[in-house]
């Protein structure tokens, strides 16, 4: 089961080789009330203790797969299920150190049932999460 | 006199879905509030959407047997801006609403609501709309599934929308396009959460349906004719039974008078916090029986 | 899965043919952390909109069985696994109206590992409920 | 330099269990604190106990293998008081715990917690603990189990009750039991919640171990030769990674100074507030670990 909130504790972790970590991830659930195709997301920005990471740069891995925003963007077959949950992948050498942390996530996801000017919607939470693992 | 049928949306818990709820669980909660239908959002509940595994298949009929809940309406999304750089072309969106239209169908489901695009600040459908569905009147007529397009606030009944599905109708002379009513249409009182957010004042000046768009509920009669399902949309019912936000006596006195005698399909939206919409939905389906039965009894004028 | 709180929405219901109704159920998980042996359940005390139902009268049900207090107190091979759901199931003709009802219960739970003056712990627990079919 | 293994409790979840958790997001939120053992309520996690279906085991040992997590202390209880109005016989007794040294031992445990009954309100263990446990040691020798009873608050290290232990340790010369201390016994700061409760004066006076009953951390080296397990009890942390209950800086550093090199499993005892668990031992993991590392470096004392 996921928790209630976007951000989930477990899952928020360093990524790459230990000793010569490459970036993090944070797990969350799907930004949205129904199931997903991965073309209507359009990126995720994350931001820990103040540091910004812009959604240009993120990666969102699903199941097995991984993808960047352009190849998310032209996604139109595969999809997000409302009971999965995805992580979002942050490029930080050395990765994050272990401990509690600020973590906030803004979701763009586009709904074509709203204004085309205003149809990327941002969800956006925040919370404190740990870290475990250096 | 025809009596009102009711049933849940599973949309009603959403957030609490896949976090304390399984799909059994929502099959449970809605079939002890004494609902006989169940309305799902398919991409949502079906998982392995738009081609759930056999296994999950045969769990979902073993579901529907078990706690002899019959399938309502099947929600249903055309993603019209496809891709940012493309919309979907009039056979790609009639090919997502077949599909969706099978997909229902094989469930059990009898209705089917699309979730069109829109192309403006007034909701205004995207025009292939129209193509989509006449495209697809002969299968959903095969399958017996009417598709029921939704009348949701900020869009009240007397609007170019509402009138441009009547008009469709009317054309086509089908019978299997009708309109579903969202009740949130009939808000008359502000709500006080959006999600599990607390309403704040920059959040009304930029939403102000959330201050309810006040349909007089007597507005009904003039589309009852079309009208084939009724998400009953709900946020907030207090301890006495009283709804904050929705005027349910004025709303049942309507749709009873009509004679409609379709559903009526829990869609609690109010606050998401964990569990509260269990509850929340066993207090609507109490307060809507008994204002049927007060109707019925001459007393609800 | 079962509510986090001891008393549960769903399952709060009358029980006895429509019509002639004989009593009713109120749905709780197990009042433990960990499964119990049944013999280890002293019985529950129910109260309704401050109607006491003690808990000498009132019956458990646990997946297909219905155990009287004093069957319960000798039953020392069925146990109430920790997933599982149990009703509480009191006599009351004519049930309980439809609508919204102040809903109690004390379970009495012996623990072996308690001084054996004080070894039934009473676990209370209230909330609002609904109860939906007449 | 020995060093310390992690682990964690499923009963750190306690009221989320079932309730927003499975067994699986139990193993998965273990794993992913970087811990490498699992401890388990034997009536608790084991769905049919005392008699798992193979469906049930042959879940179990794939999520041991997919989450690699190793079984450490299996959690059981004797029912010394049966009924009302009969105690267990020491057969009966002996019976129950050979049952559950099987059970843990399929399931690969390596230790398990009996809890006897009590006779007194200083908690003396029923006297049969003894003719229970000493006809198990053979099995639990085969089985290589290692029995080991809980020090847990407000037992403290000198007390009748650990001695008895120790001695039963010395006369039989057993490898096959041995002393599980609880970390509540060091809480030296009162806690503020039990359970879903905040505690009120009433509870404070009736269960004056609510407060701590601060032990101090260096007794644990007095009887460190017989410590085979830790429960790492906790109840709160705050945002700055300080635990506003249990002194970890002088308990870590006495159980490194002992040379203590096995399980520091990370038992959560605090606000049963739905999913407040998972990040609490989170936290945990993470303190114990800096600690551990500072008293390597010489920084802890
Ligand atoms: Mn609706
Ligand atoms: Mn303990």
């Amino acid at each position: 089961m996921l928790e209630h909130q976007l951000i989930q504790s477990t899952g928020f972790r360093n990524i790459g080789p230990v000793g010569a970590r490459t970036g993090f991830a944070v797990r969350i659930r799907i930004p949205n009330y129904h199931g997903t195709r991965l073309s209507q997301l359009d990126g995720f920005t994350v931001t820990v203790d103040g540091e910004v990471y812009g959604f240009e740069q993120n990666r969102l891995g699903i199941r097995d797969e991984v993808y960047v925003l352009a190849e998310m963007r032209e996604e139109t077959t595969a999809r997000w299920g409302l009971l999965e949950w995805g992580e979002i992948l942050v490029d930080k050498p050395g990765g994050l150190e272990p401990g509690i942390h600020k973590v906030e996530v803004l979701a763009r996801i586009r709904y074509s049932y709203f204004p085309p000017d205003v149809h990327v919607f941002p969800m956006h939470e925040a919370r404190l999460a740990t870290l475990c693992v250096a | 006199m025809g009596s009102l049928q009711y049933g849940v949306s599973v949309y009603s818990y959403v957030n609490d879905y896949g976090s304390v709820m399984t799909l059994e669980d929502a099959f449970d909660h809605i079939a002890d509030t004494g609902a006989t239908g169940i309305e799902i959002l398919g991409e949502g509940q079906v998982e392995g959407y738009p081609e759930p595994s056999s296994a999950w298949l045969d769990q979902w009929f073993a579901l529907v047997d078990r706690y002899k809940l019959e399938p309502t309406n099947f929600c249903a999304w055309v993603d019209t801006r496809i891709t940012l750089t493309r919309n979907l072309t009039i056979a790609e969106g009639a090919a997502e609403l077949a599909r969706d239209l099978r997909l229902a169908h094989r469930l059990g489901f009898k209705f089917l609501r699309p979730k069109f695009g829109v192309t403006s600040h007034e909701l205004d459908p995207d025009p292939q709309w129209q193509a989509y569905v006449e495209r697809n009147l002969d299968l959903a007529h095969q399958l017996g599934i009417i598709i029921c397009p939704e009348i949701h606030a900020p869009t009240p009944i007397k609007h170019r929308v509402t009138q441009g599905y009547i008009d469709f109708i009317e054309r086509t002379g089908t019978r299997n396009f009708g309109l579903m009513i969202d009740t949130g249409i009939f808000q008359d009182r502000p709500l006080t959460h959006w999600g599990s957010h607390q309403i704040n004042d920059e959040m009304r000046e930029h939403m102000a349906f959330l201050n309810g768009i006040k349909v007089p509920p007597e507005q009904f009669l003039d589309i009852a004719q079309y009208v084939v399902f009724i998400q009953a949309k709900f946020h907030d019912i207090d301890d006495t039974l009283e709804d904050l936000n929705i005027p349910w006596r004025p709303v049942i006195a309507a749709i009873k008078r009509s004679g409609y005698s379709g559903y009526l399909s829990s869609e609690y939206e109010g606050l998401r916090s964990p569990w509260r919409a269990i509850d929340q939905v066993r207090r609507q389906q109490v307060l809507l029986r008994k204002l049927e039965r007060e109707y019925d009894l001459g007393l609800l004028a």
